[in-house]
């Protein structure tokens, strides 16, 4: 029995069986979650990267001079990072305040 | 070749609102506005979104009301496809999603803010789509439905007993889809809706 | 003929091919029958015959779970229950089809509960047929052992790699011994390439095994198992093919007719009482009465155009339900139904008239005397041109006792 | 046992020593402040790109993978709910023939199966006792967060006595809600299978130390278990922004009892000598809001008795 071809633009790979993303899942941002916009002060900070270990969306790294970063393509906006700054040197800002869009996505997922 | 009549009428309204913290609010939304319209004699549906489900903290949902003066052919489907109404219940997700996609020319945004809807209009890269934005300040000393029985798949508990019945007025106001009466015929929160229908700012496009 | 004659039981002979397939992992679980499939196999691995892994599964569900990592991991596995045992693994079959790992289960019939009945019924893993695995019956060790191999080979090949149920029934076929020619290595080695899989699991080249989908996605999967199911059949005459050339053996693909004496009636049947009837049909030959007997070899694929086509030959077909289906369309057993709707489709002047024969049930062996009876009922029914009764229930029939045709 | 092992470097000094790559990383649907993925990213930092991970079905598997896209750098595999033990330990037998038969070339990986709860303790109990039973050289995490917290915070025996969930309704007829003393799942399994070399109980509270516990495990010949509570903001009811404050209150308060037991020798870990009252650590959450004073001091007896259980160093001769 002959069965229906499956369109290009359908298709997934047999079994399911997908790539692995190296850095970042890209079919995945995730910032257009964020309400309230986390805002390191960069002069107060003290590098201690408990904001960096206690992010569970691996969303705050560590530059090549040491400073935190904060990735807005994936930040959800939970505010840990604030919450467990040792020198309370992160603000969260609502995010309307930015005009920057930095994740806008035609669907949610 | 047989004249059929091919398509059924169905105004449809999206709310979206954010995972967990207002997941409740926004299916109590689409309720509100779903049983006002059936006060009047409308055919109704109200559902959530199933992929967003389940839902987790600030993961944006999505839940649909529909409302027809015929009955509604096509009952079981995901998603609104061409929302005729946005409903933001939490506003910031304007600027991460195409929150009108789909939607007719000739729509209507309100939003759940206490800014004035032009200063909001400039996220949306589609805004020819509109005839009018609006917002309301549902935000303020309402109570956050907060209770884990309030679940996909279970029974409502309550109607509009907290910023569902403010925003199912803004949309009363905006939309003229059903009466402010027969929202407060539904509602627990009545003061609530009577003043979403009150204070919601408009601005027609 | 190449390889070695030994006198073995159907289980002991998939040891053998499993031996042989070089198995480099092994999960078991005690159940009776198929038990003895994994105390060969367990001795194997203890003296050095066979390198594998042999795990000692905590149940049925745990059993098929190891195989599932193994499989996706690129080893070569085999697994094996009975009754209850095949049905508590019964969440892991769809994963393991839809992840597309081609690991093998030995399936010894037994009966369902209730209560403990340790018969061969076919109703354990027929309920499982509609999972995306390879399933077919052996009604010989020798058959067994050949099937072992040829599932393997049909489900790792790359265009199918599909899971197989290599099926036998229990204590038949499992404890009864026969003549098996146990092939060589060189043999193997050349029938069944070593198991490569694209995508393992393995961190070297790292790839995500089954995120979630959306609704929309469902079908665009449902609809590649079933072209890989498709081209299952496609290749299973090639291999058969293959397997003739390297090892002598002769199978039908799909269905083996049996009808040496040009006869109307046939018989429908899947499994060990192939062997009684084919006796059956000789000892009726002697009497006048000609009798016919198509054979299943593969339940799944089923072979709908090959099946029509040997079926189409005849006037009346008896199909035979070791199993049961409380409630089903013609209120048989699972076959009867596929059968149908398998005839459907032939000209009216082609399409023979079904019978269903209950019979075998709970393991109760079927006797000569049995396939007497059907015969008598399915050329009664050819000359009277006439369905009078749709099933017969073997062993509580009025009219068993009289065999005069 | 394979040969080609590869010894993880330990103990991480501290946080400024963690390992800067991600194997589990940026991009997947789990809560914004989830306990659980952050416990995923610290145990994947830790184990390193020579990994497997198993996920059965649950938070870490539907919130991660949906959809058709996955957060891993390193191979995964969904399993089902049931049976992440049992493939898991598929896996590791196919590395061991694999390797010893010439047919795999590379090092023996880390084989992790990141179960919920539910997974390890409940529904998935069977196989991940035939895990460690059978001592495949394989990790066992039970991310804990004391709930089906996947398809909306239903109770599993992880939960605490007296939490709501959607399935333990607080009502007129049982206003404690949750009725029954969770599982010692880490007991359980140390002390119910006697080849386990290593178990642990961490938190995601102190992330050095959970990171090397995973090494540590990782670093044993043999099954490995680790159980790891994550706070959820979604099925506790607490503000996202709060979820390690979560996890150093359940330590602060004696609810969560941090200590491995290595090779035999109990050491506590972050225990500290004088317990805050339990009452600290229920109020902070929305799903102990309906608990009477009388449910509050059977808590704190119950607490009471599992510190000073806790407390002595009981080791198992080896």
């Amino acid at each position: 029995m002959s069965k229906p071809k499956i369109p290009k633009e359908k298709q997934l790979p047999e079994g399911l069986i997908v790539d692995c993303p190296k850095t970042e899942q890209e079919q995945m941002t995730t910032g257009g979650w964020r309400i309230l916009r986390s805002v390191i002060d960069q002069d107060e900070c003290t590098h201690c990267r408990v904001c960096w270990i206690n992010c569970p969306d691996a969303a705050i790294s560590v530059d090549e001079s040491g400073d935190m970063k904060i990735n807005l393509k994936y930040c959800k906006g939970c505010g840990i990072c604030a919450a467990t700054c040792t020198v309370g040197a992160i603000s969260r800002v609502p995010e309307l305040d930015f005009d920057e869009v930095v994740v806008y996505r035609d669907l949610p997922y | 070749m047989v004249e059929t009549k091919i398509k059924n009428q169905v105004i449809e309204v999206t709310i979206w609102a954010t995972g967990v913290l207002q997941d409740a609010e926004g299916r109590d939304t689409a309720n509100c506005i779903a049983a006002a319209a059936a006060q009047e004699g409308k055919h109704v549906q109200a559902f959530d979104n199933y992929v967003d489900l389940p839902d987790r903290v600030n993961v944006p949902v999505r839940k649909y009301a529909r409302i027809s003066s015929e009955e509604i052919q096509e009952k079981y489907l995901y998603e609104n496809d061409h929302p005729n109404i946005v409903v933001l219940v939490e506003p910031s997700l304007i600027k991460g999603y195409n929150i009108l996609r789909g939607m007719p020319e000739g729509g209507i945004l309100i939003l759940n803010t206490d800014r004035d809807p032009e200063e909001l209009l400039k996220f949306v890269p589609n805004k020819e789509l509109l005839r009018a934005i609006a917002t309301v300040d549902a935000k303020v000393d309402e109570k956050i439905v907060d209770d884990f029985m309030d679940i996909e798949g279970a029974s409502a508990k309550t109607l509009g007993r907290g910023i569902g019945a403010v925003l199912a007025g803004a949309v009363a106001k905006v939309s003229g889809e059903y009466t402010l009466e027969s929202l407060k015929k539904v509602v627990q929160n009545k003061e609530g809706a009577q003043k979403g229908y009150d204070s919601v700012k408009i601005k027609q496009l | 003929m190449k390889g070695e004659k030994k006198f073995l039981a159907g289980l002991a002979a998939v040891a053998e091919a499993a031996k042989l397939a070089d198995v480099d992992v092994i999960s078991s679980f005690p159940i009776r029958p198929y038990t003895g499939l994994m105390v060969d196999l367990s001795l194997k691995v203890a003296n050095g015959e066979l390198d594998a892994e042999f795990v000692h599964a905590e149940g049925e569900h745990g059993q098929l779970a190891i195989v599932h990592g193994a499989s996706a991991s690129g080893a070569r596995t085999m697994t094996g229950s009975s009754g209850v045992g095949v049905t508590y693994a019964f969440e892991t079959y769809s994963p393991i089809s839809g992840g597309r790992c081609p690991v093998q289960m030995v399936i010894a019939d037994r009966t369902l509960d209730p209560p403990g009945d340790f018969g061969s019924e076919h109703s354990d893993v027929l309920c499982a047929r509609d999972q995306g695995w390879i399933m077919g019956w052996a009604e010989t060790p020798q058959e067994a052992l050949d099937n072992t191999l040829i599932y393997y080979r049909l489900g790792e090949d790359k265009r199918v790699a599909l899971p197989q149920f290599n099926c036998q029934d229990g204590y038949f076929v499992s404890h009864i011994p026969g003549d098996v020619v146990v092939p060589e290595q060189s043999q193997v080695n050349e029938f069944l390439p070593p198991y490569k899989l694209d995508k393992p699991l393995d961190p070297l080249r790292p790839y995500g095994h089954g995120p979630q989908i959306y609704s929309d996605q469902g079908p665009v999967l449902e609809l590649q198992r079933a072209i890989v199911m498709d081209k299952a059949k496609e290749i299973i005459p090639g291999i058969m093919d293959d397997f003739k050339r390297i090892f002598g053996r002769k199978y039908d693909p799909f269905i083996e007719d049996y009808n040496p004496n040009n006869a109307e009636v046939c018989l429908f049947i899947n499994g060990a009482h192939a062997h009684t009837a084919r006796y059956a049909i000789a000892n009726l030959k002697s009497q006048g009465v000609n009798l016919a007997l198509c054979k299943l070899r593969f339940v799944r694929p089923w072979a709908t155009d090959e099946i029509a086509e040997a079926l189409s030959r005849y006037k009346v077909v008896g199909v035979i339900e070791t199993n049961n289906s409380f409630g089903v369309a013609r209120e048989a057993g699972v076959f009867t139904p596929e059968v149908a709707a398998t005839l459907y489709d032939l000209p009216e002047n082609k399409r023979p008239m079904l019978i269903s024969f209950m019979a075998g049930l709970g393991g109760e062996a079927i006797r000569l005397k049995d396939f007497y009876f059907m015969a008598k009922k399915l050329i009664n029914t050819a000359q009277r041109k006439k369905l009078e009764k749709p099933v017969y229930w073997i062993g509580f029939e009025e009219d068993e006792e009289d065999l005069t045709f | 046992m394979s040969d080609n092992t590869v010894i993880l470097e330990e103990p991480i000094a501290s946080v400024l020593k963690a390992p800067l790559e991600e194997q589990y990383v940026p991009g997947h649907r789990t809560c914004g402040g989830c306990g659980p993925a952050l416990a995923y990213r610290l145990i994947a930092k830790a184990a390193g790109p020579n990994t497997i991970f198993l996920g059965p079905t649950g938070c870490m598997y539907v919130a991660n993978t949906s959809y058709v896209c996955v957060p891993f750098a390193v191979p995964w595999m969904h399993t089902q709910i049931t049976d992440g033990g049992g493939v898991a330990s598929g896996v590791e037998a196919a590395y061991q023939a694999m390797i010893r038969k010439g047919k795999y070339k590379g090092d023996f990986p880390n084989i992790i199966v990141m179960g919920g709860d539910g997974g390890t303790s409940d529904i998935g109990l069977q196989a991940v006792s035939g895990a460690m039973y059978r001592n495949h050289d394989l990790l066992v995490i039970s991310y804990d967060n004391e709930s089906y917290a996947n398809t909306g915070i239903q109770v599993s025996p992880m939960t605490p006595y007296g939490a709501a969930t959607s399935f333990t309704p607080p009502g007129i007829t049982i206003p404690e809600a949750k009725k029954f003393w969770p599982k010692d799942l880490t007991a359980l399994i140390y002390y119910g299978h006697p080849m386990v070399k290593y178990v642990a109980n961490a938190t995601i509270g102190y992330p050095v130390d959970l990171m090397n516990k995973v090494r540590k495990a990782l670093n044993k010949k043999g099954a490995s278990f680790i159980h790891v509570h994550s706070a959820c903001p979604k099925g506790w009811r607490f503000d996202a922004s709060r979820t390690i404050e979560m996890a150093k209150l359940a330590i602060q308060t004696g609810m969560w009892i941090n200590y491995e037991i290595d090779e035999g020798k109990k050491k506590l870990d972050h225990v500290p000598t004088k317990m805050k009252p339990v009452e600290e650590y229920l109020k902070t959450q929305g799903r102990f809001n309906h608990l009477r004073a009388e449910d509050v001091q059977k808590i704190q007896r119950f607490v009471d008795s599992k510190v000073a259980e806790a407390r002595p160093v009981a080791a198992r001769a080896v």
